[in-house]
């Protein structure tokens, strides 16, 4: 991303197929995040909300993941860091805010499950849970799916590494080798499962898992947009081709605490923190498009404002929005009378 | 009617559904070519493809966990647990999942896969091929847990089960594989889940229960009335969950003197709840404390014969406390 | 005696134990440098070392086998599970593993680990980081099961579960951590695993419970006592496996009128075998049909503030349900 | 194993370290494993057992395994087709026997476990079950015990290839790479779990699986005792050095069916079997010994006779015997009063 002067055509994104509106669209996605994600940070601390969990540093990379795959058709399983994919995939800055006051206006669950527990039909955005991983054989399965339907439909999931030491990772990863399923394992690598540093995580590169399952692995940077849609877009192609999954491991750091209940200077330095924000990618995305005469400071500006009166506005909105009424909260047990599905 | 074994009404109950619905499928281990260990799919694949009828890796948390993954998308998989000693490493996906998919989302979701697992001893399995584990999933809400004794329900449950939304682990009997056989209609027909069904009419004292020792249940029955002029109300609860709380109800005020029994192991298997619903509504009408007949409290059943023979139920064991409830 | 909290009260039990004995020690989730994610094991890294309060990779199943691997090894693991709705990853360990190793070899092996798990909710937590999984392990012959409600309970039952011979599933309520504390004397002391606890003599009701909900018991009894002059007597389980009977049953012929209570929810929950084991043995000495109050059959309590609350029990809850079984 | 004519000093098994005793040592008891073996099968079907499960084919490297192990100090968690391995770690064949008619004096579970559920705490054999890979973390934690504890000991393991893919092996492997700890995973792939061909389990190597957790892994011809030695060897002295855990990769073919209760025919060929019975390692290894005048046709029949008698007495005695008392079979599900352990 240091290619200064080059013309659009042989731009990096180009290259990569990625219209100069879509690498635009792109960057609003990450600063979108940001902004909510910081607001959530400053509504926990003002005591408006119980709790927030953090994707900061993770937004550019969550994008390009997103941006590379078809949001029509594919399947999406992300984990509860992943709020600019989920963005990306339409989820609106509202519904994240419904869900972070836990209203029944929220379409992922109506307020019952935690912020960062994503899921909506609709968006084809699966329900997810808190025990980590479980997600992870999902994915298999709605890829088995499309497969046995002879559908066009990809499955791509997320986890963090930590996760990926479950046993549910191996299961279904070797599961979607045997049947060379349509599915992307990506594993954002932000160095920590809450205080456990990677080294006391694992002694090898999640990627290199892919070898004994029998399909690619890759490790991407992902301060890197552009280099993580190159490399989802590949998987995703080969996973359409029916060529079967591939794992990515992206390389990331977690610079917030693992959430609004972590004290992360019990466990790291706040110089080795500031050395990963100093390598944040979303300023570098900004310079990479500026340059390219795609961005400049006046529309940064009006992004920020445009973005801060719709969080201002979803904020309000979902701030004064009701509780599912305390008895709905024994709804939806099991399909209720009359219901198909 | 034709008279078909307890397996094969369980196969049948498979394949048909497979004809009827392209989305039903079966995947587990050796359920393929073998057709299971037992011979519950056999025939499966040669007729349905190596997709509808798929051995999968060794791995039961993936089953379970591909399976609920299927069955979000729309399909309606079954999935195979070879033993049901073997489920427990799909525990997770099917408490923390499968039965809070539907709840978590609102009704956004739902997770409508079927969890075949054969229960029970007295197959020489020693204690890691004859576990009862209904008591691990029996009241984790959100699941429904069928466990039936003949081959009717056998097949009917099955394809109530499959036609379900909602997740339904579906217990069978190893030991009830070959040695029941019963009249099964040629037709199309499901048995409702969460009905229990009267097995045999009485008025001296009600049993209660599920599954094989429902069997010993009937012969006891037979001789207790033959020999001693006792008549037991029988009730097969066929569901687990949800219990039928007013076929448990009116069963038990029919006599008001309950044995319950089950082979699983007595503390805090499915018969504390039947006997804690009965104390909690009927006390009144009850004319002898409630007894259970159960599985020791004990990890598993030994291999050796004597062993097995000790600890299994079996007629004798139930026509004694059967007598002696009557005499009460 | 100094008063101290409930949480305080199970790191300085395994302070001491690791102080008594070298073989003891800790592994789990950030149970090093951050002393876990509620504080229980603050402090023991650093006192003792990394080995001793050792971290573990994100992985439950191995959490619990290593550590019965260790235990059969001859050490003394304490294996904390970060909130207990995650320890079903493990289950397999636990149920064939832990339960079994005694029993499958005639004595020849034995299992001595301590699993640690918060239970509970009100912590706006939601779905995942509230539930209480003690029936899904309960009726696990081979396995013992705790659940103190008080700090000194806490300390003594801990201790007694880190010297016993067998695998113990040590169930800490995570909503008494810092809520409850009282009187721990400072010298060495165990509470016996088995042994239930009068809290409160009474003649009118009796409740019966364990964990969190006796705090509401209690304080309802007070109100109850002044207010209406009502006098229960309530018993805490503290074991739950292996049941106290006789000290369940010497409570309830107390007064003939039972209540039982947990969070838990009703179905298949630990109070349906206290009641059971009641209407078994004791049911001309009952006054009232045994009434359950528990947490409602719905997968686990949402997070929006009115919807916890309405899943949660709490002391007007118990108030209300007491008052009516004396007025029975 | 064809260089005919070398002298004894020069030998493959020499150049391990393997003094000629040893190496006939390793001989008798892969004939002994394969004789009891097949006595089991015979008593399957002459109706005085219930139920066997083979070893055949898979002996020559359980007993290399166990060889290259110190069997006075380390820990052995085999699996059901280990008669070699426990065999070699001094269980004797009236031990089997009594396993195998479930009678109260077998020391691995008194007549209460299946036969092939090993145990025995004098031979540090550790108790197992039947859901599969559990004993791997269990084989980790020895492993963490004895480093905790500074002992020497290390742990050896072994599972087939169908259950290295639970969730479990993944678990254990990770676990004991982060750690380092002194253990040796075996996994003894024998192309089937139960119908189940390799191509359908997995579509990677088992040996690979170790690159992704940061320590070695080897695939070894199982019909190839020396080689499986000199690797698993190699493993145990890495181990004891503190240089962490290793996986090994048998290659080997289930020749018999899984069990007793199994037909093979219905998913495999009679070929296929044939093709993979003219390679077993047994007759290859008497070769070898023979053409060093290590072993000749007089000490086999002696060998022969030696062993038959021996397992005659065993079968014999081991049928007379009694059953636990059924009243018995409801203790020790807790420690019995005044027990410590
Ligand atoms: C099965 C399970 N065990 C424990 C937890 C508690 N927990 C929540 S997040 C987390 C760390 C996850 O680390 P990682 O996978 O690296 O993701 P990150 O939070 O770093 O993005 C833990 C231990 C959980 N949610 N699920
Ligand atoms: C958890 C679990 N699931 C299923 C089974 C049933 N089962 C017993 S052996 C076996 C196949 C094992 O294959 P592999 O690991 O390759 O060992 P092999 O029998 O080939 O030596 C299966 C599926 C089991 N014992 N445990
Ligand atoms: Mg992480
Ligand atoms: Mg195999």
């Amino acid at each position: 991303m240091t290619q200064t002067g080059t013309v659009r055509q042989n731009s990096r994104h180009a290259a990569l197929g990625i219209s100069d509106e879509k690498a635009v669209a792109m960057y609003e996605i990450m600063k979108l995040a940001r902004m909510y994600d910081e607001r959530g940070q400053l509504l926990q601390r003002a005591g408006k909300i119980n709790f927030h969990i953090s994707g900061i540093t993770q937004e550019p990379s969550q994008t390009a993941m997103a941006f590379a795959m078809d949001r029509e058709r594919d399947w999406f399983l992300p984990y509860y860091r992943d709020y600019a994919l989920v963005l990306s995939v339409g989820m609106t800055v509202k519904e994240l805010m419904l869900s972070i006051f836990a209203k029944a206006e929220d379409p992922n669950s109506a307020g019952r499950q935690m912020p960062g527990h994503f899921g909506c039909r609709r968006l084809r955005i699966v329900t997810g849970s808190s025990p980590v991983t479980t997600q992870v054989p999902h994915a298999v399965g709605f890829a088995l799916a499309a497969k046995m339907r002879g559908e066009d439909a990809v499955s791509i999931v997320s986890f963090g590494e930590g996760s990926s030491n479950q046993g549910d990772f191996h299961e279904g990863l070797n599961f979607a080798g045997v049947q060379k399923l349509p599915v992307v394992f990506v594993c954002q690598n932000n160095q920590y499962a809450i205080s456990v540093p990677f080294s006391k995580q694992s002694a090898g590169k999640i990627a290199d898992r892919a070898i004994g399952y029998g399909f690619p692995g890759y490790r991407v940077d992902g301060n890197d947009p552009l280099e993580v849609y190159r490399v989802v877009k590949e998987a995703r192609e080969r996973a359409a081709a029916g060529e079967g999954p591939t794992l990515i491991e992206i390389m990331t750091y977690r610079v917030t605490a693992h959430s609004t209940s972590d004290n992360d200077l019990a466990y790291r330095t706040k110089e080795e923190v500031e050395i990963h924000k100093a390598k944040d990618g979303i300023p570098v995305y900004r310079r990479y498009l500026t340059e390219l005469g795609l961005w400049s400071d006046e529309k940064e500006d009006e992004l920020t404002r445009r973005l801060r009166a719709m969080i201002d506005e979803a904020t309000e909105y979902a701030e004064k929005a009701p509780f599912q009424p305390p008895e709905d909260s024994f709804r939806y047990v099991y399909a209720e009378e009359g219901e198909a599905r | 009617m034709p008279v078909i074994e307890y397996i094969e009404a369980i196969r049948l109950a498979m394949k048909e559904e497979m004809e009827r619905d392209p989305e039903v499928f079966v995947m587990g281990e050796d359920v393929g070519l073998k057709g299971g260990v037992f011979g519950t799919t056999k025939g499966l694949q040669q007729q349905f493809g190596e997709d509808r009828a798929l051995d999968t890796p060794l791995a039961e948390s993936a089953i379970a966990g591909v399976a609920i993954g299927a069955a979000m998308a729309g399909m309606k998989p079954i999935a195979e647990m070879q033993y049901s000693d073997f489920m427990f490493p799909a525990t997770n996906q099917i408490i923390s999942e499968a039965a809070k998919i539907r709840y978590r989302s609102n009704n956004d979701w739902s997770c409508p896969i079927v969890i075949r697992a054969p229960i029970g001893g007295g197959v020489f399995g020693g204690l890691y091929h004859s576990q009862c584990p209904e008591s691990v999933f029996f009241g984790t809400p959100g699941l429904k847990i069928v466990a039936p004794s003949t081959a009717y329900d056998a097949k009917g449950l099955l394809k109530a089960a499959i036609r379900d939304p909602d997740p339904v682990l579906f217990f069978e009997n190893k030991k009830c594989y070959r040695l029941v056989a019963d009249e099964v209609p040629e037709e199309d027909y499901t048995v409702p889940i969460g009905k229990s069904k009267v097995m045999r009419e009485g008025g001296d004292i009600t049993v209660i229960g599920y599954s094989m020792p429902l069997h010993f249940a009937m012969q006891a029955a037979e001789e207790l009335s033959r020999e001693e002029g006792v008549e037991a109300h029988v009730l097969d609860l066929r569901t687990l969950q949800p219990l039928d709380r007013a076929g448990i109800l009116e069963a038990a005020a029919k006599t008001g003197k309950v044995l319950i029994v089950h082979e699983d192991n007595k503390t805090g298997g499915v018969g504390a709840e039947v006997a804690a619903i009965i104390a909690e509504e009927l006390l009144y009408d009850l004319d002898a404390p409630i007894r259970r007949l159960c599985g020791p409290d004990v990890p598993a059943m030994p291999i050796n014969p004597p062993g097995e023979k000790h600890f299994l139920l079996n007629k004798e064991k139930l026509k004694s406390a059967m007598l002696e409830l009557a005499r009460f």
